[in-house]
């Protein structure tokens, strides 16, 4: 098991009343969890993920994702199960909507 | 002058004669006891043989397999075996035991790593690599079959054949052996009186056996809908929205795999959504794929020709023989060298998945230490030259590639891969493995299944590259890296380059066809199960029980 | 050590105890009266007849004789692995003599097991786990897999297992992991009346104090999250 | 036809998406919730990344408007096996039931058994999970297990879906004690094909199970179908009082049982002797046409 961090500017996510969850750690599978971070220009990221030497992968989609979305003052955590860079993107889409109340 | 020599220009008929002769003198007639099979193929089988064993891609003559690898390696040996499918352990026991030494043939599947070892070891030389078509050609070549061991579903009293649905590569044989002197026989899973129809005359065939246990077909193509994953259904969206939908693809394709699978599963909801429906996937060269029932239910599917059968599928095609290839009998006869010809000439598309490609879009499944050769994926994956009739997918692709004055079509062929597999895997790399297995193998060729430049369009979860519409080497390579993701090639790109490609539509990314990641949802698949696959089909569809969860 | 000694040194004052295939019954004279006893020997893999015959035995004395001592005797391998045996739902019979135990319990019967030589998974959960507490011998082998068959299906090196072993009661197979896990109240060093009897003496106490053995996980260090995890679940708020 | 396309797949769905299908929307509240948890710390020691809810879901909400606990277990993560932390979430929710008394407890099972990373503490705490099942019963709570997610019910989950009030089960639900994988290994082949599907499903499914009577009711795999099993059930529910007489009859129905069919191996073979005509047709049979089937059957 690898534990990375990162932190990436982002555009404000806006306030969310309530963290959320997307996912399940299973085979090729993760779970996130979204929830109010302390800085609204920021995203924070922390990762469990059960395969090793895949910082720079992480690094490089999860930078893709704060650039692209909406995710400033947010504090995501994640516990992977070997998903793979698809799913991971497609996951953080989905939790980061379930966050912000389901707007698209 | 001399007078000329006096050439004799019946040998393989004598030679032929004396085989059925030693076999007579053995006491056989046509009808041979099981237990005395190996008397029969040592008495008409010679040293230095070529001897096709029916291996196909599903129905195996494993019991003639296993017999032959149980005849005596001093009575039969130096045979050069000629076979579409290395499938069963038997199959590669001729060669361990020096019964064979060589072998020209398709695919290899499960026996790959066993067969590359055989090659370092240097104990068995491999003619060729081919695509089933070539093979199947070659049998009227120079690489006709002196024995031919078949698998039947049944025989009746005077040696007639009934192939079942499973016919597969069975006429191809028989046809090349029987009309050049060779012989012919088969194992047969039944006698019966009275066969449903005759799919090989009797006077084609030398003997038969009743073979003890029936013969091996396995469930190929049968994919569980239950591990279609949530990316699949993303690509499939993309593929239907941004190629089916946009060339009007009517005759087509599908390979192997759950790519494909989510595919099918998405005609009846997606696809309909798109009002789609009679206006894309109408005819297909396709093995009755479990995942279609949905599709052909909803009347999306006029007709398919098959490669072979499906295991359970049998009452389900039957009950629908507007759409299946079937017999007087009710039953369906499949047919390998015709549904290949069909899919090589008849289809505007073909869309497969591999396990590597690299910057060219060469594409292979080729792994180290495995020789596993791809069936019939290239005829396929290929753009034949020789077409000559035009259909509107065809013209469209045709003048992407060429301009508006292109003086002939374009097959699209398509590539649908998730740009990591499992365990992280890179599917795009700078040097296709097959390269490498070349070299330990000393093969003339590495084994690229597609060559890139029959590559119309690669789909991965980041988008859709039209490479009809590059114009140069670079614009391909850079098309490649633009929807290969995260992986070491696709972090490669050229940022600006691909965001050109993007402008001009050569690089499309789901949001450019109007889809919405997140809306890949397993509820669009028609089927989410292999139980609702069952429903589909009113009952008619009866899986084998290793797909069952009831 | 054979049955016959164990019983012989757990009841000196006299025992009528018979074995029928694996199980036994009967009866044994303590210090505090008379007790049934029951069980099973030789690693028995408990299948449908055991269970039912154990329960059987249970529901009999709690019709026959109210509020007589039960002591268990566990010496089991685990559950009979059998198509034939699932096929008439294993669980289910394992689960009815759970519920005859708890019967007993609810009916006043005070209950201890003794693990005499193996406790294993379901055979143990059956009957042995549902005492009031559970005590074993110092030589008995208490788990749910040994470490070699645990290091195949997890996947994790036998050697990394072995070492963690060595620290975490977690999974290290061994009745001193039950005991600081909570799972079992103490281990003897041999069979004996006066441990027996000080036992019984003790199953009335730990009968009305409930199911502890969270709470005696916690104190003996071995399970540190479970006490804690269902207390914060009872005093989450907003309920019913 | 489109009756596929209706249905929300309780086997496919996870442990949330149950809930969410199960219980009046938007009554559920979660305890311990996953921003408030901690994974499992004995998982990370073997190097393995953890859930937040450590594979179980517990909380309260409504069925029908009546106030309901529920325990939801995830087969997806580690398969639904218990842990430390996992059991003790259930065992507190089952002792809180046990004084709170609210109508029902809901248990969605969906496990191997025991969480062999942590097999100590996953089977002791499956032994509190059986007493505090039958405690929150003795106090008048029913527990209803409901079974249909790709785990099953295996292992010490086996024998404690077996504990419950009552058992709801889908076709595609199995309940057993050991796993078809772990007979064939240990046994061989012969007694046990576990590749052999629909074998395993005549012996451990859904199906068999509700023929046989070891589950209350048989529903169709779909999140409305469970939730109507499950309301229906509550509806003419009494929770009895633990007794020797219930216990007696149970035993004497077991043993009759397996006088009866204790030497039978196959499903088969069970549903032939039960007086089905033709046992063949069962695996095909809808949901309602075996229910009907069951009703007729000689008692």
């Amino acid at each position: 098991m690898e534990t990375l961090e990162f932190r990436f500017a982002s555009p404000p996510a806006g306030t969310a009343a309530d963290p959320a969850l997307c996912g399940v750690v299973g085979s090729g599978n993760l779970e996130i969890l979204i929830r109010a971070g302390d800085d609204p220009a920021a995203c924070q990221l922390s990762i469990k993920t059960s395969a090793r030497g895949f910082g720079q992968v992480w690094q490089a989609v999860l930078g893709d994702f704060a650039a692209g979305h909406a995710a400033g003052g947010t504090q995501v955590a994640i516990n992977d199960m070997g998903a793979t860079p698809a799913v991971v993107t497609l996951r953080l889409a989905q939790a980061l909507t379930e966050y912000r109340g389901g707007a698209q | 002058m001399n007078a000329p020599h006096t050439r004799q220009w019946d040998t393989l008929r004598q030679s032929r004669s004396r085989r059925l002769e030693r076999a007579a003198a053995l006491g056989f007639g046509r009808e041979i006891p099981a237990e005395r099979i190996i008397d029969l193929l040592e008495a008409v089988i010679q040293p230095g043989d070529r001897v096709c064993l029916e291996g196909n891609n599903q129905k195996q003559a494993d019991f003639l397999s296993e017999s032959l690898a149980d005849c005596s390696p001093e009575r039969i040996n130096h045979l050069s075996m000629v076979q579409s499918v290395l499938a069963l352990p038997s199959h590669v026991d001729l060669f361990e035991r020096g019964l064979a030494n060589r072998l020209d043939f398709s695919f290899s599947g499960p026996q790959g790593a066993r067969l590359a070892k055989l090659v370092q070891e240097q104990r068995i030389e491999i003619g060729a690599i081919h695509t089933y078509l070539e093979l199947f050609g070659r049998y009227f070549m120079d690489l006709t079959p002196n024995v031919a061991l078949i698998a039947a579903q049944a025989a009746d009293a005077e040696g007639n054949l009934y192939l079942g649905p499973n016919t597969e590569d069975t006429p191809a044989i028989v046809e090349a052996t029987a009309f050049k002197g060779g012989i012919v026989i088969a194992q047969v899973n039944e006698r019966v009186e009275k066969l449903p129809r005759v799919d090989v005359p009797a006077d084609w065939v030398d003997f038969t056996v009743l073979a003890p246990r029936p013969n091996y077909i396995e469930p190929l193509f049968t994919r569980d809908p239950a591990q279609i994953t949530e990316v699949q259904v993303l690509m499939a969206m993309m593929a239907i929205k941004g190629i089916y939908a946009e060339y009007g693809v009517t005759r087509l394709n599908h390979g192997i795999g759950f790519d494909t699978a989510a595919i099918e599963l998405l005609l009846p909801t997606y696809a309909t959504e798109l009002g789609l429906k009679g206006k894309i996937c109408t005819h297909w060269a396709l093995n009755p794929h479990p995942t279609l029932i949905p599709a052909i239910e909803s009347g999306f599917v006029q007709s398919v020709h098959s490669f072979g059968s499906e295991v359970g599928m049998e009452a389900y095609v039957a009950a629908r023989s507007d759409v299946f290839f079937t017999g007087a009998d009710g039953s369906m006869r499949s047919n390998r060298a015709f549904s290949q010809t069909a899919g090589l000439y008849a289809c505007d598309m073909f869309i497969g998945s591999t396990l590597q490609m690299d910057l060219a879009g060469n594409s292979s499944t080729a792994t180290l230490g495995r020789i596993t050769g791809f069936g019939g994926a290239p005829n396929m994956g290929s753009d034949p030259h020789g077409r000559r009739h035009a259909s509107p997918a065809w013209l469209k692709a045709g003048r992407e590639a060429g301009g508006p004055n292109a003086i002939r079509g374009r097959k699209l062929v398509v590539q649908t891969v998730e740009t990591f597999r499992e365990h992280m895997a890179p599917v795009f790399v700078e040097e296709l493995d097959a390269w490498k297995l070349q070299k330990t193998m000393g093969a003339d060729l590495p084994p690229i299944m597609i060559y890139g430049d029959d590559v119309s369009h690669i789909v991965t979860e980041e988008g859709i590259a039209n490479l009809l519409l590059c114009r140069t080497p670079e614009e391909r390579e850079q098309a490649i890296r633009g929807v290969a993701g995260f992986t070491p090639v696709g972090m490669a790109r050229d940022k600006r380059a691909v965001e050109n490609l993007r402008d001009r539509g050569i690089v499309r990314r789901p949001e450019d066809l109007g889809i919405d990641p997140r809306q890949a949802s397993r509820d669009l698949l028609a089927a989410r199960s292999v139980k609702d696959l069952v429903r589909w089909s009113g009952g008619l569809y009866a899986p084998p029980s290793r797909f069952r969860n009831w | 050590m054979s049955l016959n000694d164990i019983l012989t040194a757990l009841f000196p004052a006299g025992h009528a105890v018979a074995v029928d295939r694996q199980v036994l019954t009967g009866t044994a004279e303590t210090a505090g009266g008379t007790v049934a006893v029951l069980g099973t020997t030789d690693a028995a893999a408990i299948d449908h007849r055991m269970a039912l015959a154990l329960a059987s035995f249970v529901l009999d004395t709690v019709d026959q004789h109210p509020g007589r001592p039960l002591v268990f005797l566990v010496d089991t391998s685990g559950q009979a692995l059998s198509r034939g045996q699932e096929l008439l739902c294993l669980n289910g019979s394992l689960a009815h003599l759970a519920r005859c135990v708890d019967l007993a319990r609810r009916q006043g019967h005070p209950s201890i097991a003794l693990v005499t030589a193996n406790a294993v998974s379901g055979g143990f959960l059956s009957f042995g786990l549902m005492a009031d507490q559970a005590y074993a011998l110092a030589d008995a082998q208490v788990r749910v897999m040994d470490l070699r068959a645990m290091a195949r299906v997890t996947k994790i090196a036998h050697e990394r297992l072995v070492e963690l072993a060595g620290t975490s009661p977690i999974f290290a197979p061994g009745a001193d992991s039950y005991v600081r896990m909570g799972g079992i109240a103490a281990i003897w060093p041999a069979p004996s009346a006066e441990l027996l009897a000080g036992a019984l003496a003790d199953a009335a106490a730990a009968r009305a104090a409930g199911d502890r053995r969270q709470a005696d996980g916690l104190a003996r260090g071995g399970r540190q999250l479970a006490a804690g995890i269902a207390g914060a679940v009872r005093n989450s708020p907003a309920g019913a | 036809m489109n009756a596929p396309l209706a249905r929300r797949s309780w086997f496919e769905a996870t442990a949330r998406a149950r809930i969410a299908g199960l219980l009046d929307a938007g009554s559920f509240s979660e305890w311990l919730p996953p921003a408030a948890a901690q994974p499992s710390p004995h998982l990370a020691q073997l190097e393995l990344p953890g859930a937040f809810d450590d594979g179980v879901v517990i909380g309260y909400g409504k069925l029908e408007k009546k106030p309901i606990f529920v325990i939801a277990q995830e087969g997806q993560f580690m398969g639904g096996a218990v842990g430390e932390i996992h059991g003790a979430k259930i065992v507190g929710t089952l002792r809180r039931a046990a004084v709170e008394k609210p109508a029902a407890v809901l248990f969605l099972i969906d496990s191997g058994g025991v969480r062999l990373h942590e097999a100590n503490a996953g089977l002791i705490a499956i032994s509190e999970i059986m007493r505090a099942v039958l405690d929150a019963r003795a106090a008048g709570v029913p527990v209803i297990a409901l079974v249909g997610g790709s785990c099953g019910a295996f292992g010490g989950m086996g024998i404690v879906a077996k504990l419950c009030s009552a058992i709801l089960i889908s076709e595609e639900g199995r309940l057993a004690l050991s796993g078809p994988e772990v007979i064939e290994t240990v046994m061989g082949v012969e007694e046990f094909d576990a590749k052999d599907r629909a074998l395993v499903w005549r012996v451990t499914g859904g199906k068999h199970r509700y023929l046989m009577g070891d589950c209350a009711a048989l529903v169709d795999d779909d999140l409305a179908a469970f939730r109507t099993g499950a309301a229906d059930f509550l509806v003419a529910w009494q929770e009895p009082a633990p007794s020797p007489a219930l216990l007696r009859a149970a035993q004497q129905s077991l043993e009759n049982r397996l006088a009866a069919y204790g030497e039978l191996r196959d499903g088969l073979d069970v549903w032939a002797a039960l007086g089905i005509t033709d046992p063949a047709a069962v695996p095909l049979l809808e949901r309602d046409e075996l229910v009907a089937l069951k009703e007729g059957l000689p008692t």
